[in-house]
């Protein structure tokens, strides 16, 4: 399925999905690096990390695309060591909950050894982390550990939202970047087609525009700045709204002051990300404008984020879990005309099923 | 009570669960079921050899591929089905979904989706039985993978440090996921665990439930006795890793490895009982079908519950 | 070493180290609860966690109280477990740093048992991790990561400032919680006196005002409210300003409408949390009065935190790593005076120096 | 080479080692070291042993308690010194300490506090020598106690599993804190070890320095040859755990252990060649610490950079 593109199609642009954008950097990394290799649980089988590694180690060989057993902190371990020495070691997790193993090599390790040691050593590797959502995926498949790394300094931590964001920062991460970075990928992103561009000059690793507006800022991460992309387009079609939305992108570094001038245009705030909002990344914008001036809000921001639980896996619960396009919509209205805005909602419930059909199994 | 009785229990257990999942490969494509499902078929013998061989009070901890061990337990049919169908009559409301069985009045305890993150919970438990001198034991089930994980490690020495009444029993499939067990162990299970000074004990034959019992009533006298012990039974996946379907078109393992295992399966091979069970056992789970889909669907006035 | 009391000695109040204190309760906890047991590395050994749990192995036995091998995860895992059966597990790190090999048990497990069994299960435990900080604790024996904890639903998560606060939360967790608690005690209060008194009826597991006052609201969290106690007392004699205190004490439940209430009276913050400011405690007191009214702020607020870096071990760059009492006092005196205020500042630089000399080793 | 002038070579080294932790000792008080330390006293001979038996670019990963291995590799005293006091001129900026030395000039890598983490690091760098076909090995150096951890049975798993050149080097001082090794550990190390497929050996005589040296380059002729290698050294620390004073009074464990290894002690017994080297030793001690104290402390411009 094709997702609304703000642009229409330029010279030299095509269709790739987030799947196919995340093999085209996986390879492109082994290809031009010759110390880069992929390791992870079933890199290298049939399924390829839901095809973001698939033929990679057919390509390149077991010795810089393979399997490992089941050893997160282990594994990561492995990497730092093999960084250490000047390889690019790339990890993966299919699910973000797993790399909670492997939490002491990343925070205590990774994140910290080019200052411990006065710059002595340095760790660049990339950790791949899956986000599950739907298709009853529970409380211990579906977490999006975004604000819990980038709280530590030393850690770089992104959430690329498209196949154009992936296109634009993993060479810049693999080529270029000095530390540890941790991708937080989301799954329901993979299947999805973007429309993506080789001119698009977009600065990597830090916050950008998705879709210039002037009544109200939503800043929104990964999945969510889709689920807002959509949003806004039905507030400006059903009540002549123009939202303007900022992909947060980056997460450890993002651009604040891009987040900042849009607040100053517009006054008025919805914050949407895919974790939860106790100690988020919705508190961390907070932070960020108050710090700049706390008149930039001239009113209660609204605020998309899980429901304060574990996930549960019922579709019935996860469905009223998960902020819905209804709310998304809703929360945009509200910003900009207040309660009772008295305008009709979309029926359409999430990206769950606005977009794809999820079926799982995994 | 002769071994032919006992046989005929254990198989009309292990029929019910064959039949279950079976079920579940049914009612799969209706989207009635939306979540991962790991089935047992093929493993049935594993579950019912096991838990028949332990005593009700006795605890399990089990994993995401646990329709079999719930079944076995002793859980009930109709709150399992609810619990796939994720409504309020599921064993709990419909928030755990079929990777999180559980059934405490019959002693099947909290299944996780993280691999081997249960097993040290089985050890606290029998820790806690030891020191409140409790005769009860408390059986770590998970599969050849889950001995990879630090963890695994960890639970072996302070098991065998405090020589709590602890069996840890592996599943042993073969397979993680696509990957087979020589490309991710370096050890045996034996010797690994022989190095600890855990006694242990390789089923080769793990589709015959009277041989698992019978290497559980004796793993268990021993571990009653004050030991932990590493039981491994090798047995074998039918189905895909996770899903419904079959995956042999895939070429990560061959059929034959499958077709070899099937030819002993006594789910199989003894076709007449089946049709003897079958029956009765069908309308079991219809009925069980039928709980779930009368069930309501849970809501807003459960999102927020039992949090803390 | 005695510390400020707020109010005079009342009837029955004593002199009671923070050690001391977590040894009562330790005390009373497997005293009163049949079921109660700790482990963890050296609970049982002459240091007895600094004291806080010495001389317990010998007075309720081996089997209530134990030594473990190098073992986060595992002990955690076999605390849960043992928690599934009726006990009350109590496990200490001495360094919080060390609690992140055991990350999956607490965050993929622990916290979230009683929600995904629908309540069929549950884990009561007590998780004592201990802050580190001076004496060259480096990167690794001195991250303080309550924001990391408190992001998850499910658990609770709390921050003892004083004897007082320990002999009033311990007890209520250890005999009532339901689910997973974890106590982040900080290593430089540990050997520090305070007055306890058994009349103060404190509301456990929840906020509270530790001084009065009426022209700067001073969020603390631990430590951070001894430095901002010290600093009160300062400003109050060199400039006759009145500073409220708020102790967060618990990081997963605060009392946010106690927290905006001091803000409605004196519209001026400074938050001085034990961790990074980013994504860190600093932002949810932001998000949260935010979301209330951004008029709550009659300005930008100011925010004591580490440096955003690792922690490096020269003790020279760990004075300026830390926020000092000089900063502490400055931050409240710019909120109310303004950039320029022309008071002297105290010499005293920390913690560290000010109420003790912590010399290590450990 | 006769035995005798590498005798001489490596006592001098263990000679310089511990003078050095002495110079440590004597300079606590005056809080110019204000920084846990870990000190190797006791366990020299290990150290030198290790590093003699190895090839310059050779890697070691190592520990908190590693002024052994870093002056044995063959790192700057003055560096070492001025790191102890945080200063400008350390090694890394006196961002490091004590905990956490570094020279990867000669091959020291990073050294962590969090006791096991560095382990797999060596079978990493180990794994990356293999694929690139570099004839260099990597060496994890840990104590006893870090074997509990479960990454120790990964890294284990996963070097026996991908062949790779590292060395596994067990300081075994029988002590973890004031943990002695059998309430901690169910298993020996050789018989664990064994069971991953994994050669190993373990050398009682931990202070004789030459033993050591030829049990190392044993071993790393094999794991050149490609294998992991699970080396185990038993030793004994004289010292407390952490900070520079004794700790007998606390009876965690007598001073006989002790005495009976200082019997032993080449450092203590050989005083004759003490005094050979010491007047040159303590010369270049001094220096460094001369060039500790003339050293700069850091501030404002160092504290925020090498962060990403
Ligand atoms: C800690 C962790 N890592 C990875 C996964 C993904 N995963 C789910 S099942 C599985 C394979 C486990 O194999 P095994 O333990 O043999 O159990 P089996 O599925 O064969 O019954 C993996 C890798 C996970 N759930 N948890
Ligand atoms: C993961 C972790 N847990 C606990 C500690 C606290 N600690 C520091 S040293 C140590 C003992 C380690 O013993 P061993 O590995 O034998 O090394 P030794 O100190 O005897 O050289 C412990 C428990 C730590 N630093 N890291
Ligand atoms: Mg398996
Ligand atoms: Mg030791």
């Amino acid at each position: 399925m094709s997702i609304a593109t703000v642009k229409p199609i330029s010279q030299g642009a095509r269709i790739l999905s987030y799947a196919g954008a995340l093999l085209e950097t996986m390879d492109a990394a082994l290809a031009s690096h010759a110390n880069a290799f992929i390791m992870g649980q079933g890199v290298d089988d049939f399924k390829g990390i839901f095809g973001s590694t698939t033929g990679l180690a057919e390509k390149y060989g077991a010795a810089r695309v393979f399997d490992v057993p089941l050893m997160e902190e282990g594994m990561t371990g492995v990497a730092i060591g093999a960084a250490l020495v000047g390889d690019y070691p790339i990890t993966t997790h299919i699910r973000a909950d797993f790399s909670f193993l492997a939490m002491n090599q990343i925070i205590n390790l990774a994140s910290k050894y080019r200052y411990m040691f006065g710059g002595l050593m340095s760790c660049p590797m990339l950790i791949r982390i899956v986000v599950g959502r739907s298709w009853g995926q529970g409380a211990q498949h579906s977490q999006s550990p975004q604000a819990t790394f980038a709280h530590y300094p030393g850690l770089t931590v992104v959430m690329p939202s498209s196949s154009q964001a992936i296109l634009d920062m993993y060479p810049a991460i693999i080529n270029r970047h000095p530390g540890p970075v941790i991708s937080i990928e989301h799954r329901l992103l993979y299947n999805l087609d973007f429309t993506v561009s080789p001119s698009e000059k977009r600065v990597p690793l830090t916050s950008y525009v998705a879709r210039e507006g002037s009544d109200v800022t939503v800043v929104a991460t990964s999945v969510m700045v889709l689920e807002a992309l959509r949003a806004a387009q039905y507030v400006q079609d059903e009540a002549g709204i123009s939202a303007e939305i900022v992909d947060l992108n980056s997460i450890s570094h993002p651009d604040w002051d891009l987040v900042a001038a849009s607040l100053a245009k517009t006054g008025r705030l919805v914050i949407a990300d895919t974790s939860w909002l106790e100690y988020g990344v919705a508190a961390e914008v907070c932070r960020q404008l108050v710090v700049r001036d706390p008149r930039l809000l001239r009113q209660p921001p609204a605020m998309l984020g899980m429901a304060p639980a574990p996930c549960p896996t019922a579709k019935s619960l996860e469905d009223i879990y998960y902020p819905s396009q209804h709310e998304t919509v809703d929360a945009i209205l509200t910003q900009v005309k207040g309660e009772g805005h008295g305008i009709a909602l979309p029926v359409e419930r999430s990206m769950t099923e606005g977009y794809k059909r999820f079926r799982g199994p995994f | 009570m002769k071994d032919e009785a006992i046989y005929r229990r254990l198989f009309r257990t292990a029929l019910l669960i064959r039949l279950v999942e079976e079920r579940i490969i049914a009612l799969y494509p209706s989207d009635k079921i939306q979540s991962p499902v790991h089935l047992s078929i093929g493993q049935e013998s594993v579950a019912v050899g096991v838990c028949d061989g332990l005593r009700p009070d006795d605890l399990v901890f089990a994993t995401y591929r646990s329709h079999g061990f719930y079944i076995a337990k002793g859980g009930r049919l109709d709150a399992m089905f609810a619990e796939l169908y994720g409504r309020t009559g599921g064993i709990s409301g419909g928030k755990a979904g079929s990777m999180h069985l559980t059934a405490p009045e019959v002693g099947l305890m909290g299944s996780s989706a993280v691999v081997a993150s249960t097993i040290p919970h089985a050890v606290g438990a029998a820790l806690s039985f030891k020191r409140r001198g409790v005769d009860r034991l408390a059986v770590a089930v998970f599969g050849d993978g889950a001995t990879e994980e630090g963890v695994y490690h960890e639970s072996l020495n302070f098991a065998a440090l405090m020589k709590v009444p602890v069996l840890f029993l592996c599943e042993d499939n073969g397979l993680a996921v696509h990957s087979h067990r020589p490309v991710r162990q370096a050890y045996r299970l034996a010797e690994h665990a022989a190095s600890y000074g855990i006694a242990n004990r390789r089923v080769e034959e793990g589709w015959d439930m009277l041989a698992v019992r019978r290497a559980t009533l004796e793993a268990a006298a021993r571990v009653r006795a004050g030991e932990p012990f590493v039981l491994e039974i090798v047995t074998s996946r039918y189905k895909e890793h996770v899903g419904v379907g079959e995956d042999f078109h895939f070429n990560y393992r061959t059929k034959d490895g499958v077709d070899a295992w099937k030819g002993r399966d006594p789910l199989i091979v003894d076709a007449q009982l089946v049709e003897v069970f079958r029956p009765e056992l069908e309308r079991e789970i219809a009925a069980a079908v039928a709980f779930a889909e009368a069930s309501p669907a849970p809501g807003h006035a459960e999102l927020l519950t039992d949090v803390i």
